[in-house]
């Protein structure tokens, strides 16, 4: 018996969730009712490491599957975030933004604001206890401070991602970088390296001037209280704990929160919403047929 | 000329054909339609700058008042960044390679409003650029007492009057202006019927369709431009295949000046938006309703301007009631949130934001905040904002 | 214009008097409130310091302030304050650090607090965000706002109804709101005698400024000229203060030019002038003594610029003159560095590196400042071809310390500097008939 | 000829790090590049030490030629013998990356899989490096990262997927260990180890070119005076004195290379300046981007990277498009976001990367138009200028702009910069001589 199986209730819903990236591709299984009843089957993660976006998707829905022993045919709804309108066999597309504090509020029903923080961008988002949409704010055009940017700095210093984090917490002394230009950064960086600044505290330095753009788009926002780091940044300790430094130092009523599935955060939003237009949809006796918009 | 009457005979065939008609003048760098309106009229042109001008002055001097809104993202810069360091808005380099490039070469004149720092220093270097030309700064009134700002404005509207017989404009004459007050006047009720429809039934007029009109109107003499939007309002009346579809119901504020690329536009209604008002092309709407044409007609242009000019973040605005003419706007149109929209580095639009927006939340009204660039041609992050904004619009709204 | 970067230099006089002058005008503005005194914030360029201290009125000058707040270290916190309160990165970081400033407090550069201002009054000259500055400072501040517009030389010269409009807002509109606040009737006989003070002070600073033709030059008349521009820029005009002061930096100038001295760097006097230049835009505070390091190091003397104009060009003849004292207040207004047309900029910058016979002419663009910076890339080509001299270009901020990359600003004056020896050892071989 | 005395100039850039070796007659005698970045002290270094070997190997030519050996024969001689070099310095370069990448996987303590993986792929690419050194193969780059790096990364994914080892971990592992493999010293190996190999690996009997290859050997090299420049020039372990801006060396070095070079563009890494020279290389005006890098070398790099292609292959590839799509921006960082864009809108790669490289050079004309425009005769220098596409598209534009005009470029452009501080260095050289005397 598969997992679609378990439940006939027309409220039952099965539904994917698939967040293209431009770094990864997460996808996330999700069943309920609506109803607060719901659970996450299955989630996944796949880094693009450039690859061509379309298979890895492909590929990515189909272990997610397998994991939630979910057959492509039992889903009631499959719905895209990011850039997910590349995704031909999507029946609806939802805003990052609006996925995101979905998600964020599914993995920890306290929290009333997001910072998402993915490859090319950063928002922070202000919700209710209704995920509802009530401000944000995103980093400007240019991609400094981005996943992206550490990512090529880490390449550059041999670490992995996976490293980042904990040798960032390694730091005694952080060195600020000042470019507010990914590209200059870098060269900021090989400076450092070469006038012996160690890794640690380059690290370190790089994370506090990305946490400090952080808090600024938080508090523009107005946030106080639980808030939840999603996107793939989430998973860098060394952040997260610049983050929360900055908090401390700064006085501000803001409790910095992550999850181990933070990362799929959009996806599980992605999932969610689109049960609920499914629901909608049934409701309204209307079919979908992928592809729409939502 | 030829190609031009043929289109617009097809024209009477429906909105797409008017459009199409429309698009090809505003894309045409070169001022075809201008140089020809010279050649058939005898008249000279005149351009300007945004964001106003009174153009009937022109007009009723056999000038045709030509509106020059940058280049767009059509127009490649080669030499414009050559006058221009990276943080200044777009709008006065793809201007000078316009006039480098000899697009506006037909124009006899140029008139620079006071608008902001980049526009006045454009004049100066258009002068260092082209000394043959008429060059003009006009500096409009930050004081809207009648016997200073007007007595002051009214002098240098004189100066423009005087300024255009001797390159080959017709000398200055009341009844001349009279008429020409009529035909904007007009030309403005026609504006503002579109406006009107638009806010009752924005799924008959696309923001996309609309912006291209307007801009068509920046080369066109007053009444064709007239004759223009009058078939399309009602061609778009009549179409009866133009459903209303689930969006969100917007203004847009911020763009008077350098104008939005055409896709960013359309991406904002893609991502789930209709623009039920805005601020693009303003030159057709800074004066608001009919100017008297009885009595003293300058006279008459300086009073509209001091007294029924539309806020705007290049006026000088007393305090206490900053913002509160966006309000208004959002209330009679119907708008269900605010998307603030200014060219990056725009310190006009950009300064007064913060302002507006205090307004705005004061009221309650939703907003959400980006900047372009009139050649921007990435639109991810506006369209994850706008479609974000759209949607928290569609699932809660009505609460 | 800033009172406190030459710390560890052995002080002149005329120094002394100045910092004594701040203090003790802000310390007056401490007292304000409690005196009963009325202030009134205002702008630089075209401000009516003579006007307002006939009023007893004192002057506030939030440029100033945020200047001041760039060269204490305190402008990123403001601007950063400023930008959460959701201002633009993109606008002048004068108004972004004023604001953060008045958001912290208004703590002035003395420690004390600031007033609130009795009025705001808007001499709005040669520059539009001044008008949305005290529009923002309008909804701070439950007071009037004087609104004088100040029309732009857009042809170049100043007009009879330019000047009208100027002289019937001032009668109709400041003065009877400066009235209002001051409680004191309009004397125009005291304001004479300020205009005349104004004159003398102006005459001696004209000196001062114009001692850079001399080589060496006496005065770095950027990095130094922001100093001797404080006090006739600011509150002083027209003070016998401003005149004393004028009149000691004047003595002292002389004797250096006497002593065929050079000017005094942040790293005591320079021994050998090795360039002559002449700069355009206003300097970055933030890195201010590092910024003028730069081009003392190379030898580098700057011996006109532009930026010392801003409050008003007293080099081309002008001064307050109390026959005329409204319309010559006009005049002021309307005939500030910033509130030039563009071709008469270019003019007064070639005259400048002809006259003062610089080896070349840099610009220092801020990207705060669209009314500098829009036009200065063809300010530099036209000076370039006119005087045959080679341009550089440099760009930084005012106040906002991100915008300052050293490494970037360095390389640039270096290669300049470098370019210009190696034209001159060129010149000398080829001198030789090699 | 025991002793051959040399002048250096390093040119430090932001991406790459270029030496160039002048003889006392101002001849080039080698030149060295390496796009190692973590250290500038290993950099310099690293690319002396290519500049000396390519110093060495010109040397063997030269040798032979005075010893009357010529013709095509010889030509393909050494340029086989050359081949089989690069490959002993490509193989002793990929043994010690196979050190590194066992080093770090058993510090990381990875899955077995992982380092059956690698156990798997160093050999393959140790067997593969014969045909990678073939007359007439084409290789994606000049450097070991790329080389390496790409056609490891492809193993990684197909043996990785057989083993069961995960891509991103194995990929981790090659960040890690080529960065050890670039900052050695060691790993090219010396030219003596490699220069012999080569002669066994030629086989046969050569014997005028084992000679020569001795004399070469036995010749001492030695440093007179070295000038750095470039990006990281305060950084270099040079006294103040002997370091010189870029722009004029790289005026100074165009118009060495061009004497009648009046306009000078070089398009590098981070930035682009356009410069204007006299008559005598002596710089008149410059102008450089500010400080955004967008559409400057980098830009190519995170485009090619995105593309997973060889720097040497974007202006190829761009060269088929038949037409351009217009490009506005070049933010470096949304490089790819912007290429990822236009392909889901159906636009051909081809085509994209046309209108990339137009639209870099389109920068670099404002650039020239804010020097004082391009004038006759005009010199692109910089590691851009390697690019055919940005040359072609520069070709137009300025036609387009300013008129015919000659237009050099010389394919040892990346080292212009280089060459004029090694000149430099060697009329400082003669003017303390010249003082001295
Ligand atoms: N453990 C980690 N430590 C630091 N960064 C990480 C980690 N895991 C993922 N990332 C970063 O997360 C980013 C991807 O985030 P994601 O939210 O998936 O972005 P996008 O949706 O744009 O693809 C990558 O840039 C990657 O560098
Ligand atoms: N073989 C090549 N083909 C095409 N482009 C190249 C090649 N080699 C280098 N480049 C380009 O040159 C740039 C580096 O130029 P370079 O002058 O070395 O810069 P820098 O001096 O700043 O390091 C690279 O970013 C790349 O775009
Ligand atoms: S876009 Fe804004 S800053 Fe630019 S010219 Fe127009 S009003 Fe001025
Ligand atoms: S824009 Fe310039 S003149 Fe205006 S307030 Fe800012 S710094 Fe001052
Ligand atoms: S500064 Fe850097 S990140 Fe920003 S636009 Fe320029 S290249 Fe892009």
């Amino acid at each position: 018996m598969t997992a679609g199986e378990r439940q006939q209730s027309p409220e039952f819903l099965t539904t994917a969730g698939i967040d293209v990236g431009s770094a990864a591709i997460k996808v996330a299984i999700v069943q309920g009712d609506g109803n607060g009843d719901e659970t996450m089957l299955a989630g996944v993660t796949q880094r693009l490491r450039r690859r061509d976006p379309l298979p890895v998707t492909e590929d990515a829905l189909e272990e997610a599957l397998e994991k939630a022993g979910v057959r492509r045919d039992e889903l009631d709804y499959i719905a895209t975030t990011g850039e997910g309108e590349i995704v031909t066999f999507r029946t609806g597309h939802f805003y990052g933004m609006t996925t995101h504090a979905r998600g964020g509020l599914f993995l920890d029903p306290e929290i009333r604001a997001i910072v998402d923080i993915g490859a090319l961008h950063a928002r922070a988002v202000l919700i209710d206890d209704r995920a509802k949409v009530l401000g944000y704010r995103m980093t400007s055009q240019c991609a400094s401070g981005s996943g992206q940017f550490l990512e090529n700095i880490s390449r550059y210093l041999g670490v992995t991602i996976a490293e980042i984090g904990p040798l960032s917490k390694d730091a005694d002394e952080p060195e600020k970088c000042s470019s507010i230009c990914a590209v200059l950064a870098e060269t900021d960086v090989i400076n450092m390296v070469s006038r012996g600044i160690s890794i640690p505290n380059i690290l370190k330095g790089i994370h506090l001037s990305m946490a400090g753009r952080y808090f600024r788009l938080l508090t523009s926002t107005k946030a106080e209280g639980a808030v939840m780091v999603t996107g793939g940044l989430a998973m860098d300790i060394g952040l997260v704990a610049a983050l929360r430094e900055i908090v401390e130092e700064q006085g501000a009523n803001l409790d910095v929160r992550t999850h181990p599935d933070s990362v799929l955060a959009g996806a599980i939003g992605a999932a969610l919403w689109g049960g609920f237009r499914a629901r909608k949809l049934k409701k309204a006796g209307l079919s979908f047929s992928s592809g729409s918009d939502s | 000329m030829e190609e031009r009457m043929s289109t617009s005979a097809s024209c009477l065939e429906g909105h797409a054909a008017l459009v199409a008609e429309a698009e090809a003048l505003w894309k045409d760098y070169s001022l075809t339609s201008v140089r020809e309106w010279k050649k058939e009229s005898g008249g000279i042109a005149i351009g300007y700058m945004p964001v106003y001008v009174p153009r009937e002055l022109l007009w009723a001097q056999n000038a045709l008042p030509v509106g020059i809104l940058g280049g767009g993202d059509d127009l490649e810069i080669i030499r414009g960044d050559a006058y221009y360091q990276s943080y200044i808005c777009h709008i006065p380099r793809s201007t000078i390679e316009l006039g480098l490039n000899g697009s506006l070469d037909c124009l006899d004149g140029v008139l620079f409003p006071a608008t902001c720092d980049v526009i006045r220093n454009l004049s100066g270097m258009w002068k260092m650029q082209f000394p043959d030309k008429l060059v003009r700064y006009l500096d409009v009134p930050q004081d809207f007492d009648p016997a200073m700002g007007g007595a002051f404005y009214r002098h240098e509207l004189q100066e423009i009057t005087e300024s255009l017989p001797g390159i080959g404009g017709r000398s200055y004459d009341e009844d001349a202006l009279r008429t020409a007050i009529q035909v904007y006047n007009e030309s403005r009720q026609a504006v503002a019927d579109l406006y009107d429809l638009r806010r009752r039934e924005p799924w008959k007029i696309p923001t996309h369709e609309l912006y291209v009109l307007l801009r068509a109107g920046m080369v066109l003499p007053p009444e064709e431009h007239t004759t223009m939007l009058r078939a399309y309002e009602t061609a778009v009346s009549d179409d009866e295949s133009r459903r209303p579809m689930d969006q969100a119901r917007v203004l847009i504020t911020g763009s008077f000046c350098e104008q939005p690329p055409l896709g960013l536009i359309k991406t904002l209604e893609r991502a789930g938006c209709y623009i039920v008002d805005d601020d693009f092309v303003q030159v057709h709407r800074w004066i608001v309703g009919d100017i008297p044409v009885d009595g003293d007609p300058l006279g008459n242009l300086v009073t509209a301007y001091l007294e029924n000019s539309i806020e705007s973040p290049i006026r000088y605005i007393d305090d206490g009631v900053k913002g509160q003419g966006l309000v208004e706007r959002v209330e009679h149109y119907g708008a269900e949130g605010v998307l603030f929209c200014a060219p990056s580095f725009c310190d006009p639009a950009l300064l007064d934001q913060p302002m507006a927006v205090k307004a705005v939340e004061d009221a309650g009204i939703p907003w959400t905040a980006f900047k372009y660039s009139e050649n921007s041609g990435q639109f991810q992050v506006i369209r994850e904002q706008a479609g974000t904004f759209a949607d928290s619009i569609k699932l809660w709204s009505g609460e | 214009m800033a009172n406190d970067a030459r710390t560890n230099v052995s002080k002149d006089l005329s120094q002394e008097r100045q910092k004594r002058m701040i203090a003790e005008h802000f310390s007056k503005l401490a007292r304000a409130p409690d005196e009963g005194r009325a202030c009134a914030y205002t702008f630089v360029p075209g401000n009516l310091t003579e006007l307002l201290n006939s009023f007893d009125v004192l002057p506030v000058l939030p440029e100033i302030n945020a200047l001041q707040s760039g060269m204490r270290g305190k402008s990123r916190d403001y601007i950063g304050l400023a930008e959460k309160l959701g201002h633009s990165e993109d606008v002048c970081t004068y108004v972004k650090c004023d604001l953060g400033m008045l958001k912290s407090g208004n703590i002035g550069p003395t420690g004390e607090r600031l007033p609130d201002p009795n009025l705001l009054l808007l001499s709005y000259t040669g520059c539009f965000t001044f008008l949305k500055w005290f529009e923002i400072l309008g909804q701070e501040y439950d007071c009037p706002v004087v609104m004088l517009h100040v029309p732009y030389q857009g042809d170049g010269k100043i007009t009879n109804s330019m000047r009208k409009y100027v002289v019937d807002q001032l009668r109709n509109k400041v003065i009877p709101q400066l009235e209002e606040i001051s409680g004191q009737p309009y004397d125009e006989d005291r304001l004479k005698e300020m205009l005349a003070r104004s004159a003398q002070a102006e005459d001696d600073l004209v000196y001062v400024l114009e001692s850079a033709k001399n080589k060496p030059s006496p005065i770095d008349a950027y990095f130094g000229g922001v100093y001797y521009i404080g006090p006739i820029f600011t509150a002083f005009r027209g003070t016998q203060d401003a005149v004393e002061y004028y009149r000691e930096l004047r003595a002292e100038v002389e004797e250096r030019v006497k002593l065929g001295k050079g000017p005094i760097t942040p790293e005591g006097e320079m021994e050998e002038e090795k360039y002559r230049v002449v700069v355009e835009g206003p300097p970055n505070w933030t890195s201010f003594r590092q910024f003028w390091k730069m081009f003392s190091d190379e030898g580098a003397v700057v011996v006109a610029s532009s930026y010392t104009k801003v409050g008003g060009v007293y080099d081309d003849g002008f001064r307050h003159d109390p026959s005329r004292p409204l319309e010559s207040l006009a005049d002021y207004c309307m005939g500030c560095y910033t509130n030039l047309n563009l071709p008469s900029r270019v003019d007064m910058l070639v005259r400048y590196v002809e006259d003062y016979q610089a080896d070349g002419f840099l610009i220092n663009s801020v990207k705060s400042c669209n009314s500098f910076s829009a036009g200065q890339l063809m300010i530099l080509r036209e000076v370039e071809n006119r005087t045959g001299r080679p341009g550089g270009f440099v760009e930084s901020d005012l106040v906002d310390p991100r915008y300052f990359s050293a490494s970037n600003i360095k390389n640039r004056l270096e290669s300049y500097f470098q370019m210009i020896d190696q034209k001159r050892e060129r010149g000398r071989k080829s001198g030789q008939g090699d | 000829m025991d002793v051959l005395k040399y002048w250096v100039g390093i040119d430090l850039g932001s991406t790459t790090t270029k030496a160039v070796v002048l003889g006392e007659d101002q001849t080039v005698l080698g030149r060295g590049i390496t796009n190692s970045r973590s250290n500038y002290d290993v950099a310099c270094a690293v690319a002396l030490g290519e500049a000396l070997i390519n110093a060495r190997l010109a040397l063997i030519a030269s040798t032979l030629e005075a010893k009357g050996f010529a013709g095509r024969d010889v030509e393909e001689l050494l340029a086989r013998f050359e081949l089989l070099f690069r490959e002993q310095q490509y193989r002793a370069q990929l043994s010690e990356l196979g050190d590194q990448l066992n080093a770090q996987a058993k510090r990381l303590k990875v899955a077995d899989a992982v380092h059956e993986s690698v156990g798997a792929i160093i050999p393959q690419m140790a067997e593969e490096s014969g045909a990678l050194f073939t007359p007439g193969a084409r290789r994606k780059s000049d450097f070991f990262r790329d080389l390496a790096g790409s056609r490891y990364l492809a193993l990684a994914e197909e043996v990785g997927r057989e083993k069961g080892a995960s891509f991103d971990v194995l990929a981790g592992l090659f960040d890690k260990a080529i960065l050890e493999v670039e900052n050695s010293t060691q790993a090219v190996g010396t030219f003596d180890e490699h220069g012999r190999r080569a002669l066994e690996g030629l086989g046969g009997d050569h014997p005028e070119l084992q000679a020569a290859v001795e004399t070469v050997l036995a010749v001492d090299l030695q440093q007179v005076a070295s000038v750095g420049t470039g990006y990281g020039r305060q950084r270099l372990p040079f006294p103040e004195a002997m370091i010189r801006s870029e722009i004029l060396c790289h005026g100074l070095g165009a118009h060495h290379m061009f004497p009648g070079t009046r306009t000078v563009l070089d398009i590098g890494g981070q930035d682009t300046k356009a410069i204007q020279v006299d008559e005598h290389g002596i710089v008149t005006s410059f102008q450089m981007n500010d400080r955004c890098a967008a559409g400057c070398g980098r830009y190519l790099g995170y485009i090619a990277d995105e593309m997973n292609l060889g720097l040497h292959e974007l202006g190829p590839l761009a060269g088929k498009a038949t037409r351009k799509v217009r490009i506005n921006s070049t933010c470096t960082v949304f490089a790819g976001a912007e290429l990822r864009d236009r392909l889901s809108l159906g636009e051909k790669r081809e085509e994209i990367l046309a209108g990339l490289h137009r639209a870099i050079v389109l920068r670099a004309m404002s650039l020239l138009a804010r020097s004082g425009g391009v004038s006759e005769e005009f010199t692109f220098t910089g590691g851009v200028a390697k690019n055919s596409e940005a040359v072609k598209a520069l070709h137009t534009l300025i036609e387009e702009n300013y008129g015919e005009r000659t237009i050099n470029i010389s394919p040892e452009s990346i080292y212009t910069g280089a060459l004029g501080a090694a000149l430099f260095a060697l009329h400082e050289a003669l003017k303390t001589e010249g003082a001295a005397a």
